[in-house]
Parts: C-alpha cells; sequence; structure tokens
C-alpha cells in the first residue's frame, strides 16, 4: 500500500517536472486575469482571433520534430515565402478569398525551394539542427531582402508605385493588404455574443489537423518517425534517411507559408522587413508552453500553446501596469517570458538525454548489494 | 506505375495553375469611380445631374449631387450597377441599369455618369484613373538591423485588435 | 606500415596552407582587397577607411576576443555573449551612477563589472556543464532570455543620475547614454597618431594588445594547456585526471568576463552605453568573425581573432561608401548578413565533432 | 536431405585487409535445414566471413574478396546486405537495429510494410500510402509465430525486456518471405536462462520449416545442443568441421585456442612471491558493452598480470572502472590505501597509469603535437615540464623541456615521425600506441594498466611494443596490468594470467598452464 502511494507520488512529481512550463503558464494567467480587469467576452474574443491567426502557422512545426529535427526555426523560410507572395499578389491587385488563395499557390514553389536548401544544410549539420536552422533563419532573411529591397522593381517587375519605395525599387516597409483583409476570417463569420467566430478559417485548421493525423499514418510518416529516433537503423532497414529529413522540412516550409499567409490576412497590413523576424520565435515558444518538447508535440500542445500564450501576452502589459505602474515592464515580461520558455525547454530536452545513460550504473549496484546480502 | 505517377504529377500542378489562373481572373480587384461631372465631347456638352444614387447589388455605394465623385471596388472585369437619376426635386427617380467591362490591366476607371446615362459611346463617358502620386522626399529606413545596434525589435504579435 | 614520413614539398604546403584557410575565407579577403584597391577610384578617401578600419577593429576586437576561452574548452561558439555584454552595462552605469568620471568611471567601468561578470559567467558555465553538447543553442536562449531580463531591471532599478534616467518620469534609464565627459575615447585618444587622415588610436590598441597577450599567456600556462586539452578531447582530459567541468566553468567566466571588457571598449570608442534590446544581438557579429578568422567551433587562436576582426570589420566599414560610390545602392547591410551569417553556417557544417 | 545443391556453399573464401590475412581458404556448406554452430576466439575471422557472406559494403571498401559464395548452385556477388537480403539471407546482429519507440510489429515491419493505396499516394507518390495496419497485425503474428516464442507484438520496444528486442529481430527476418539462411550472431548472449532456451527451442522450429541457421556463440553447450554440426574457425582458418553429435566440450575448446605456438616463447618466469600491492574487492563497472560484476583480484608487486577473455565479458571494463573512465562501484586498495573509484585524478596521483584500448577516442589529443601527447598528463598531475614565474604564481608551459622528453621517447621506442611537432592523427596506428606508452611512461607510475596495446597494429610494431613494456617492468620493477584479447600474447609476457567470463574472474593461471586450461575458463560462465 504504501508502495503503491510512493509510486503514485513519483509518477505526479514526474508529471509535474514534465509539464512545469505548461502548469507555471496557468499560473501566471490566473494571477494575472483579475489583475488586468480585462471582461471575459473581450478575452475570448481576443483568443479566438488569435487562434485563428496563428495556429496554422504552430502546425508546420509538428512535422520536423516528428523527423527528429527538432524546433523548426527555419520555418521563418516559409513565412518569407508567403510574403514574397503576398507583395507579388498585392501587386497584382488581386482581392479577397482569391487573393489568399492565389498568394497560397504562389508561395508553394518558393517555400519548396528555400525548404530544399534548408534541409540539405541541416542534412550536412546532423545533431546540431536547431542552431544550424536558427541560422539559416538570419541568412535567408539577408537573401530575401536583397530580393525584396533591390531586385523588386529592377529585374522583378513591380507595376504599382504605391508599394514601391520612393527611389524606384524595393518594397516599401509596410504593404497594405486591406484588400483582402480578414477575408477568410469574415467568410462564414459567426456572431454569438459579441464574440466573432471565424468559421472558415478554423474549418481550415481543422482539415490541417486532419491533414497531420493522416499523415502520420502514412508510410512516410512512418518513416520520419523511425528517421526520427534512429537514424541509423532506418538507414539499416532501407529507408532513405537524407531525402525523408529533406521532405519533413520542405513540409513544414510551405506550411509555414500558407500559415504565414493566413496570418496576414488577419492582420491586414504586412511589415515587409519584419513581419517575419519575431514569428519563428513566437511559434515556438507558444508550441513549448502547450506542453510540447523538442522531441515530441501533438496538435493538442499546439491549441492549449496558443490559448495560454496569447492569453499571457494580452494580459502581461496591462497586469504588468497594474503591479509596478509601468506598462512597459509588461511588454519585456512578456518577451523575457517567450525567451525563457524556450531556454528551459531546450535545458530539460538535453538534461533529459543524460540522466537517460546514468541509470544502468544504479541497476549494477542493486545487483551487487543484492550479491553481497547473499 | 512511374509513367502514371508523372501524369499525375503533371495533372495537380497543372490544376494548380489553372484555379491559380481563375483566381486571378475572379480576384481582380478594380476601383469604379463614378463622376456627376460636365463633359464635353465633340462639340456636344452634357450637364451635371442634381442628384444621382448608386447601387451595386443591394447596396448603396455613392450618393452623387452635382459635381460629385463616388466610388465602387469590385473584383472582376465587370461590374452590374444600377443607377437613380432624380433630375430635379419632388420628381419620381429614373432607374438604369448597366453592365460595364474594365480591362484587366487598369485598377481604377472613371465613368462619367451625365454622359453614360445621355447615351453618349463608350469613349467617351470611361477614362482612367490616374493616381497623383504625392512624392515622399524622405526615404524610409528600411533594413531590419539583424545584429545592429538601433534594432527595435516589433516584439508585438499582432498589436492590432 | 604506411608513414608520413616524407617532407612536404613547398607546393604541397602551400596548397595546404591554402586548404586550412579555407575557400569562404579567400573570398572575404579578396572581397576585402578588392575594397580597398577599388576606394581611392571611386573617390573614397582611402587613409579615412583605413582609419574606419582600424576604430571599429578596436571597438570589436575585445568582443570578438572573448570568443577564445569557450572555443578552446569544447563550449561550442559562444552564442551567450550578451551575458557578458550584460555585465559590462551593469559595470559601466553603476560606475557612472556612483559619479566616476573620465577615465577613472572606465577603470571603474572594469572594477565594477568584474563581479558581476564572475556570477553571471559562473551560473552559466554550471548550466553549461549540465547540457554538454547542446551549447550553442541553449547558449543563444540563455543570451536573449537575459537580455530581456534585463530590459525590466533597467526600467526598475534604483538608478537615479539625471544625464542617465528618461527625464519626464526620473527614473528608469535611457536607451542610449552619452558617455561624453566620461570615458569618451579616453583609450583612443591617449597617445594617438594623426598623420594627415591617419588616425592611429595607439591607446585603444596597446589595451587590445594587452587582453590579447593576457589570453595567448594564459593558454601557456598548465590550466590554459588543459583547457585546449579539454576542448581538443575531453575523454583524453577526464583520463588525464582533469576535471572536466571546471575547467569548462572557467572557460565561461572568462569568455564572460571578456565580453564585459569588450562592450565597455566598444561604447569606449562609440561613445554611447546602449541599453535594452541593444546587446541582443551582438554575440552574431562576432561569432562570425572569429569564423572569418579562421576558426573553428572547436579551435581559435589570437590569429583568428586579429585576422578575423580586421576582415570582418574591413567589410563592414568599407562596403557601404566604396558600394555607393560605385553602384549607387547600398547593399552593404544585405552584403553584410549574408557574409555573416553564411560564414557561421558554412563552420556549422563542417564535421567537427563538437560532442563526444 | 535431396541431393540437390545445397543451399550455401563457400569455396576457397579469402580475405586481407591491406596485406593482413584475415581468412584463408575456407570452405563450407550448408544445406536446407540445418543448423551450423560456428565458434572460434575472437579475432579467427567468424564476423568477417559473416559480412562477407551478408555483403556488407565495408568488405567491397577494403578491396573485396577471393573465392565463390554459391547459393542454390548458382555463384552470387552481393554488393550490399539489401542484396543479401532478397537473396534470402538473414542476419541478426549483436548489436540492436530497432527504434526505441515503435511498437514489436512496427519494428518486424520497418519498411516493408503493407499498404494501402489513396488519390493523394496517386499524385504525390507511394510513401503517402497509408499503412495497412491490418495487414501488418497479421504478418507480425505470423512471423512471432513461426518464431515459436510469444511475445506481445503491441508492446513499445523501450519498455520491453532486453531479450523479447532479440526475439524482435529473429521475428524481424522470419517475417521475410523469402528467408532461407538466417545468420545469429551470439543471440543468446544477452538473453536469461530461460530466454536462451526458448531461442534454441525456436532454433528448431525454424529449422524444421526448413530455413538454415548459422550459430554463432561462446556457449559451447548451446552448440551442442542444437545444431547439427560445428564448424570451429582459429586464426582465419577453418580447423574442423564435424557433426555435433561427435565431439564434446572440451574437444571444442581444444580447437579454438590450440595453437603451435613455439614454446619458447611464452613466458617461463615464476610469478614472484611478493606483497601485494593492489587488491581489488566486489568491484562492478557500467561500461557498455564490458560489464563487470563482482570482481575480486589481487595484484603482487612487480609482476606482469594478464587479464584476458572474450570480448564483452568485461576484461576492458576492470581498468577503465578502476582509473574512473567509467561509472564503477566495490573497492580498490592500493598500497595500503583506498582508492576512491570515479575519480581519474585520484588514481593519477597515486600512481597509478592507464594505457587505453581506446586510443583515439581516450588514448591521444589527434588534433595536437606529439608533445603535447606525451606531456600533458605528466604536466597536469606532477607539474613537470613548468616554469614557474613570478615566484611560482604562474606555471608557464616550458617548451624545452616538453620536446627534450618528446624526443626522448621518440628514440627510446622509435617513434616514426616527421618531427616531435607533428600531429597526432597523422601518425600510424602503431606509432600512435607507442606515443600512449611514452605519455604513460613519462608519468612515471608505480603500476600501470595497459589495456590491448596490440589491438590494430602491425606484426612488427606488436613485438616493438610487448618488449617496451617488459622492458619497463623488469628495469623499473614496475607492476604491470596487461588486458589482451590473444590469449598467447598475454603468455608470452605475462606472469599470471586471470581469465574473466561473464563480468566476473573465472580463474588464475601462470601463463605456463597450456592453453586448453585458460579456453575452458574463457567459456566457463559466457554471458
Amino acid at each position: 500500500m504504501k508502495k503503491s502511494n510512493a509510486s503514485s507520488g513519483k509518477k505526479l512529481l514526474s508529471f509535474l517536472g514534465a509539464n512545469s512550463v505548461t502548469i507555471m503558464f496557468v499560473i501566471i494567467v490566473a494571477i494575472c486575469i483579475p489583475l488586468s480587469g480585462f471582461s471575459p467576452v473581450f478575452l475570448i474574443n481576443e483568443i479566438i482571433t488569435r487562434m485563428g491567426r496563428n495556429i496554422f502557422l504552430i502546425l508546420s512545426l509538428l512535422i520536423p520534430i516528428m523527423a527528429g529535427m527538432g524546433l523548426n526555426f527555419g520555418m521563418t523560410l516559409g513565412a518569407m515565402a508567403g510574403e514574397i507572395a503576398l507583395i507579388l499578389v498585392s501587386d497584382w491587385q488581386i482581392w479577397g478569398i482569391p487573393g489568399v488563395v492565389l498568394a497560397c499557390i504562389l508561395s508553394i514553389p518558393i517555400s519548396a525551394l528555400m525548404g530544399l536548401m534548408c534541409g540539405k544544410i541541416l542534412n550536412a549539420s546532423k545533431g546540431r539542427e536547431m542552431i544550424t536552422s536558427y541560422i539559416i533563419s538570419f541568412f535567408t532573411n539577408g537573401l530575401y531582402q536583397l530580393v525584396v529591397l533591390y531586385m523588386m522593381g529592377p529585374i522583378i517587375p513591380i507595376i504599382h508605385n504605391s508599394i514601391k519605395l520612393p527611389r524606384g525599387y524595393g518594397i516599401r516597409q509596410t504593404v497594405g493588404l486591406l484588400t483582402m483583409r480578414q477575408s477568410l476570417d469574415n467568410a462564414l463569420a459567426l456572431r454569438v455574443g459579441g464574440v466573432k467566430i471565424p468559421i472558415l478559417t478554423f474549418i481550415i485548421i481543422a482539415l490541417m489537423c486532419f491533414a497531420i493525423v493522416w499523415f502520420r499514418r502514412t508510410k512516410l510518416g512512418q518513416d520520419m518517425r523511425a528517421v526520427g529516433q534512429d537514424m541509423d537503423v532506418a538507414r539499416d532497414a532501407g529507408i532513405n534517411v537524407e531525402r525523408t529529413r529533406i521532405l519533413s522540412i520542405i513540409i513544414s516550409t510551405v506550411l509555414a507559408g500558407f500559415g504565414m499567409i493566413i496570418y496576414l490576412q488577419n492582420m491586414g497590413d504586412m511589415a515587409t522587413y519584419s513581419a517575419h523576424s519575431q514569428i519563428g520565435m513566437f511559434c515556438i515558444a507558444a508550441l513549448l508552453v502547450g506542453g510540447a518538447s523538442v522531441d515530441k508535440a501533438s496538435i493538442g500542445n499546439v491549441f492549449l500553446g496558443v490559448v495560454l500564450f496569447h492569453l499571457m501576452f494580452i494580459l502581461a502589459p496591462k497586469a504588468g501596469g497594474v503591479i509596478t505602474g509601468d506598462e512597459m515592464i509588461g511588454e519585456y515580461f512578456r518577451v523575457f517570458v517567450s525567451y525563457g520558455v524556450i531556454t528551459v525547454a531546450l535545458v530539460m530536452y538535453e538534461t533529459k538525454k543524460r540522466r537517460a545513460k546514468a541509470s544502468m550504473g544504479e541497476q549494477l549496484e542493486a545487483e551487487q548489494r543484492e550479491e553481497d546480502a547473499r | 506505375m512511374n509513367r502514371r505517377r508523372l501524369f499525375f504529377g503533371i495533372a495537380t500542378v497543372a490544376v494548380l495553375i489553372a484555379i491559380a489562373a481563375c483566381m486571378m481572373v475572379i480576384g481582380r480587384g478594380h476601383t469604379m469611380y463614378f463622376d456627376n461631372k460636365k463633359l464635353e465631347y465633340e462639340g456636344q456638352t452634357v450637364d451635371t445631374i442634381r442628384r444621382i444614387n448608386v447601387f451595386v447589388g443591394d447596396e448603396q455605394v455613392a450618393k452623387l449631387s452635382a459635381k460629385d465623385r463616388g466610388m465602387a471596388t469590385f473584383t472582376g472585369q465587370t461590374l452590374k450597377f444600377r443607377l437613380e437619376v432624380i433630375r430635379e426635386k419632388g420628381r419620381d427617380s429614373e432607374f438604369f441599369d448597366y453592365t460595364v467591362k474594365v480591362p484587366y490591366g487598369q485598377d481604377g476607371t472613371v465613368l462619367n455618369l451625365p454622359a453614360m446615362i445621355e447615351g453618349l459611346p463608350a469613349e467617351a463617358y470611361t477614362s482612367e484613373f490616374v493616381p497623383i502620386v504625392t512624392e515622399e522626399e524622405v526615404d524610409e529606413e528600411i533594413i531590419t538591423d539583424d545584429f545592429g545596434l538601433s534594432e527595435d525589435m516589433d516584439m508585438d504579435v499582432g498589436a492590432e485588435g | 606500415m604506411s608513414e608520413l614520413t616524407h617532407n612536404p614539398t613547398p607546393l604541397e604546403r602551400i596548397q595546404s596552407a591554402f586548404k586550412s584557410f579555407g575557400l569562404p575565407r579567400m573570398i572575404i579577403a579578396g572581397m576585402l582587397v578588392v575594397l580597398l584597391v577599388a576606394a581611392p577610384f571611386v573617390g573614397a578617401n582611402f587613409w579615412m577607411q583605413i582609419t574606419n578600419v582600424i576604430n571599429r577593429f578596436t571597438w570589436n576586437g575585445v568582443l570578438v576576443l572573448a570568443m577564445v576561452p569557450m572555443v578552446h574548452s569544447g563550449c561550442g561558439l559562444n552564442f551567450g555573449l550578451p551575458l557578458g555584454i550584460i555585465s559590462g552595462l551593469l559595470g559601466a552605469t553603476l560606475s557612472l551612477e556612483l559619479g566616476f568620471t573620465g577615465p577613472m568611471s572606465f577603470v571603474m567601468a572594469i572594477i565594477l563589472s568584474t563581479p558581476f561578470a564572475i556570477l553571471l559567467g559562473a551560473g552559466y558555465g554550471w548550466l553549461l556543464n549540465k547540457i554538454k553538447g547542446g551549447e550553442m543553442m541553449i547558449a543563444t536562449y540563455v543570451g536573449f532570455s537575459s537580455v530581456s531580463f534585463m530590459c525590466m531591471m533597467w526600467l526598475l532599478l534604483p538608478y537615479h543620475k539625471p544625464d542617465m534616467v528618461w527625464g519626464y518620469a526620473g527614473t528608469g534609464l535611457r536607451t542610449t547614454i552619452s558617455l561624453e565627459g566620461y570615458y569618451d575615447q579616453v583609450l583612443a585618444n591617449f597617445l594617438q597618431i594623426k598623420i594627415g587622415d591617419l588616425v592611429i588610436p595607439t591607446g585603444s590598441i596597446l589595451f587590445f594588445a594587452l587582453l590579447a597577450f593576457l589570453m595567448w599567456a594564459f593558454l601557456h600556462t598548465k590550466t590554459g594547456t588543459a583547457m585546449t586539452a579539454v576542448g581538443s578531447n575531453p575523454t583524453f582530459a577526464k583520463a588525464a585526471g582533469i576535471n572536466v567541468d571546471r575547467i569548462r566553468l572557467l572557460s565561461v567566466v572568462m569568455s564572460t568576463w571578456l565580453g564585459a571588457i569588450g562592450i565597455l571598449m566598444y561604447q569606449q570608442g562609440f561613445g554611447f552605453i546602449q541599453l535594452y534590446m541593444a546587446p541582443f544581438n551582438m554575440a552574431l557579429p562576432a561569432v562570425s568573425a572569429i569564423l572569418i578568422g579562421g576558426a573553428s567551433v572547436n579551435k581559435a587562436s589570437i590569429t583568428n581573432v586579429v585576422i578575423g576582426t580586421i576582415l570582418f570589420q574591413g567589410i563592414v566599414t568599407m562596403t557601404p561608401t566604396v558600394m555607393n560610390n560605385m553602384i549607387h545602392m547600398d547593399i552593404s547591410e544585405v552584403l553584410r548578413m549574408v557574409v555573416s551569417n553564411g560564414m557561421i553556417l558554412y563552420a556549422l557544417t563542417r564535421k567537427t565533432e563538437v560532442n563526444r | 536431405m535431396s541431393n540437390q545443391a545445397p543451399l550455401l556453399e563457400l569455396k576457397n573464401i579469402k580475405k586481407d585487409f591491406y596485406g593482413n590475412q584475415v581468412l584463408t581458404d575456407i570452405n563450407l556448406t550448408v544445406r536446407e535445414g540445418e543448423v551450423v554452430g560456428l565458434v572460434g576466439e575472437n579475432g579467427a575471422g567468424k564476423s568477417t566471413l559473416m559480412k562477407i557472406l551478408f555483403g556488407m559494403t565495408e568488405i567491397r571498401e577494403t578491396g573485396g574478396y577471393g573465392g565463390d559464395v554459391l547459393i542454390d548452385g548458382q555463384k552470387v556477388s552481393f554488393n550490399s546486405p539489401f542484396d543479401a537480403l532478397a537473396a534470402g539471407i538473414g542476419m541478426v546482429h549483436q548489436e540492436f537495429s530497432l527504434i526505441p519507440g515503435f511498437t514489436v510489429t512496427e519494428n518486424i515491419l520497418l519498411n516493408r510494410e503493407p499498404q494501402k493505396k489513396s488519390v493523394v499516394s496517386e499524385v504525390f507518390g507511394e510513401r503517402l500510402n497509408t499503412l495497412d495496419r491490418k495487414a501488418m497485425k497479421q504478418k507480425s503474428e505470423a512471423a512471432i509465430e513461426k518464431m515459436g516464442v510469444h511475445i506481445d507484438e503491441n508492446m513499445v520496444i523501450s519498455e520491453m525486456p532486453v531479450g523479447h528486442k532479440q526475439f524482435t529481430e529473429i521475428a524481424r527476418e522470419l517475417s521475410k518471405d523469402q528467408l532461407k539462411l538466417l545468420i545469429l550472431d551470439e543471440p543468446t548472449a544477452v538473453l536469461t536462462e530461460q530466454e536462451a532456451q526458448a531461442l534454441l527451442k525456436s532454433i528448431h522450429t525454424m529449422s524444421e520449416n526448413g530455413i538454415a541457421v548459422i550459430f554463432i556463440t561462446h556457449r559451447l553447450q548451446e552448440i551442442l545442443n542444437v545444431c547439427d554440426t560445428v564448424v570451429v574457425m582459429r586464426d582465419g582458418v577453418l580447423v574442423q568441421n564435424v557433426p555435433a553429435k561427435e565431439t564434446n566440450v572440451m574437444e571444442i575448446t581444444r580447437w579454438m585456442v590450440g595453437r603451435s605456438v613455439a614454446e619458447g616463447a611464452i613466458s617461463r618466469r615464476e610469478p614472484p612471491e611478493t606483497r601485494t600491492i593492489m587488491s581489488i574487492r566486489k568491484l562492478w563497472v557500467d561500461m557498455p558493452g564490458e560489464t563487470v560484476r563482482n570482481v575480486n583480484l589481487d595484484v603482487r608487486e612487480g609482476e606482469i598480470l594478464g587479464i584476458g577473455g572474450l570480448a564483452g565479458q568485461g576484461k576492458l571494463g576492470i581498468p577503465n572502472g578502476i582509473m574512473g573512465l567509467y561509472q564503477a562501484g566495490g573497492t580498490v586498495t592500493f598500497d595500503g590505501q583506498d582508492i576512491p573509484l570515479n575519480q581519474p585524478r585520484r588514481c593519477l596521483d597515486s600512481q597509478l597509469a592507464f594505457v587505453s584500448e581506446d586510443r583515439r577516442g581516450v588514448g591521444l589529443l589527434l588534433d595536437e603535437s606529439l608533445e603535447w601527447n606525451i606531456a600533458f598528463p605528466a604536466m597536469q598531475i606532477h607539474d613537470k615540464f613548468l616554469k614557474p614565474l613570478l615566484g611560482g604564481l604562474i606555471k608557464w608551459r616550458d617548451e624545452k623541456a616538453i620536446n627534450a622528453v618528446t624526443r626522448e621517447y621518440i628514440d627510446d621506442l622509435k617513434i616514426k615521425c616527421t618531427s616531435s611537432k607533428q600531429k597526432a592523427k597523422q601518425l600510424s596506428g602503431g606509432n600512435q600506441q607507442k606515443v600512449c606508452l611514452a605519455k604513460a611512461f613519462a608519468l612515471e607510475p608505480r603500476f600501470l594498466f595497459v589495456s590491448e596495446p596490440t589491438r590494430g597494429i602491425d606484426v612488427g610494431a606488436k613485438a616493438l611494443v610487448l618488449e617496451a613494456l617488459k622492458k619497463f617492468n623488469r628495469e623499473n620493477g614496475i607492476t604491470i596490468v596487461m588486458i589482451s584479447s590473444e590469449l598467447e600474447e598475454l603468455r608470452q609476457v605475462c606472469d599470471r594470467i586471470a581469465i574473466v567470463s561473464g563480468g566476473r574472474i573465472a580463474g588464475i593461471l601462470p601463463a605456463s598452464q597450456p592453453s586448453e586450461e585458460f579456453g575452458a575458463l574463457m567459456v566457463s560462465s559466457v554471458i
């Protein structure tokens, strides 16, 4: 009886340990809600908007995790592809849902190409995929600026001066997307007691979730799981490891491109040179808050993560203002928390890897003791 | 088998391109400007009308008194609209239905409604809208400095509500 | 028995020297040479350009030097440099707050930042010892978290000096604090040499040389030797009785302290203290500079630091002027991003074993 | 058995690695349903032979092999294991090749899953077929059934006992329809007694189903129980091929180790009757693949003690555990002082030294000069080769002294190198080994562990290394414990030899005892 108690206690402890980030967030949010003084309708509205806006982007992170490539900081590449597509669509004056669809189609070849590049580089740096994909995002940002700032105009034709810089080439700091603003969200939108529910966006997200569930059951999905857990075994079994890894990155990049388009159509305008720079970090932080880890993530983590992370985001400045009298503190606090969450998750992942190694020694020691007792 | 896959692959790309093309046609956005202005055409002068109401579908997009300009945005290359014309106060309004086709490459089109109602030829009452670009002299600072020192990050995911 | 007993011919030596120098480095060095040659032709003042490069070198040299200890002990590239920078910022602001001025404020800034650097470095080193193998990614995020944490602290800490805090609120430090009257150019003006347009900030160069010499000397001591061995093969070091964790911890503390001194040097040249998000991405240029100088993920020397800083800063300072004059298109920023991040990528994809 | 061509025929198989002959004229025939037991010491050539048979790429990369492999009378030449698999050869390796997070079924059918087509897979290719879980279940059940041992096909590998993992591997091979010949490489090594029995039974079942089995093991009794024929290899030569019924354990052991060594080469020095300088009690070591359990051992001052045994039995774990490189427990007393375990520094301070078997991983700083390699431990432990500066505050590296000592050892041990500044990685294996010895000698130890000093080095260097060790022992009176897989080498150098089997000391004999005695100890309690 006592033993079972102890073991259940241990279980609880390990559960708390594994989910400490999520639990911490629940506590932060629980404290901040009354402090901030926001009305529930406002909060629900906000959360639903942000869910529609962000979930698709975060879903794009799941597949590389499955393939054992860690948190794909290279999703930024997809975001850039989406932005390029949106710039073109906006220049061609394609409006509304057709504009969104066209941007998605346009982004596919760009994303796929960038994903291919990213996947190849990551294959050359096995074992440190995360830092590499993180640097790739910076590197590609340089290429992106080269294209958007210097090549759009002279090389890639841009018709409208309204999105060009006054000097005649390059795209302006912000590109207005008013013509397709919330076109997905408003189609089939439902209002329930002052809360707007973007049904179409949610349908798309639901379809995506089903697609991911389905994907896990395909041969390719199975191969990715195998590659993710043990590359050598997978290779011995005849799975083309390199190709599988590249495919996972390409799929992730393409999905991130779609996600970015959905995100920006909701925002209604686009900061040409900075919209993508932080997006990877926020998506990863949100996913981790939802209880995912570097090697394991589910759709549930995505949803929980978006809700908790964005609640914190909305509440922090107001609550910070109430506590310290300065809203800036709250602003910085939420930035700190985002980075902190990623740091904690990375540290937990690495320490878990080490701990697994130590257990064998204990077993031997126990055997020795047993033998002595005899 | 491989040939079959190739076929399906090409078919998918073709379908995507077809959808894209279709989207480019039906999603092309245009702005139609409605002028209630005086127009001279080949010696003929068309005067303004006291009041014109413009309807697209059931929605009233413009109420134009004399010398007014109204506008409507639409996607696709044709715009169907109905004009309610009130020539004098108290008089019954007349209704006119029009369908106008605009060239694909033209972002903004100006329609001179009085001339249109008068039944002048299309080249008389349509003209392209040329936006007056207000030249900003100040060059925007555009580089997002990756690791310069002047970075102020846009940390706000979605500052707008 | 296949022995490598034959002596390499001079040609082979040159070839192997080229090989070890690496293609990307050649390209970058070539680019700098082209820029230098082109500068006078496009109307840029050659000597002013040189002065600029030297100046930027002295600003950034120590920050690049801060990479060396951690690379030597096998902790990889120090993406956690912001931690050292924060120590430096704390020292700098405290020195000002306590009312020191002139050269004394620089000395005090160094002294005051030291305990912070040791403390933060020790904690950081302890963490890195727990997660061997994943240092670089975690270092990056430790840097980021600490920078954003300090953002709150800059607002909350009770600083009062009027020229440091926001005028209207009376609390919370400003984003940039001018160092005029404090230690702006104190080293640069020491023994400064002026020949026409060429200005050499002798003091700054000497200070950098001093630190570089100390680093070099350290690597020749018993502990320094142990540090190199730990980086080269931790198992060998362990078998030779070295406390690997302690050596790594020491290297992290050293890197952090050098980071603190590095940012003070930077401010000394630049003339301003920059707070809040400023330290955020200062690690990347330093990392790519040392890589351009010929270092790899687990090998670095003082020469790498000097060459790398000159090449990197040379490119950074020369391209805007030369490019602007040449094609009237300022793509230097973009070029810098592509070159420096490309360099880091190149180093990361080399087949070096970081964790054994 | 029928008269048709045998399932597998090996004719005059030869193989050399860079001029080093490892297989000489191997002839072997395996018939359908036959169970062949293959035994031999480590390094006898069993693994190389199996690698050739299984088409491993490393054979091709090292220059291929001589002779013919015939399957069903047809000459075959495999370019990769996949060719061998297609020809009906399956192999279960010593190391598990399983995905830890997958179930038994998923592992059995890894990359061979039955699939269902869908619209999407028509467009994007077959990899988007969905898995047919039902068919997978049926197939894996059938394979498990064939094996005759029950395991839960829904269990996740990482939660399984080791034995079941082994069975999963076997079931994977059995699930391949074309399988005709199964090679089992020491399959019972990780099994408990009961599991091993179950495995032997399943070998019977397979044989009845017409599958031929080549069974490699050190447990000779198992061979006698289950095999039709016993094949013994020694030094790359197939020395015996007899029906299992006509032989016994003693005889097989003799074949395995019996070697025509010049009797004069064997050390005839009487083991010195000196005091015990090191006593090891209840030592356990967690070294993967070389686990040590409850070892008690006394080493006498001034002797050369050999530790021998088959690979994987734990002989390497003993020095690695004592010197603190792997987690260990128990007590070790040296010269009356207890030596704390898991602290390399304390061992070195007590003037113990260790030459590791893992030259490249542990023994050397590959990227550094010979000078560094040789001088480093002595510098760190005994503050040698250092110049005190500023009154001892700074310990400056004395390059001159380092250079001098390195030259001395280069001359002493005849290390071939361009200069003392040459990088260690540029030396050949034999010279690297000499550098490792020099490193240990420079520490001026009182007690030296030498682990596999001749592994992977050529004959000339071998003799030099062994001679250097003997000289070091005789002239300086240093106690040496030498660990080696080669019994004959131990017998040439050592005074006494302890044999490790199953992680424990099976016995200690003077080197002059006949090799059969040692052989018997080696296989006494293998795991």
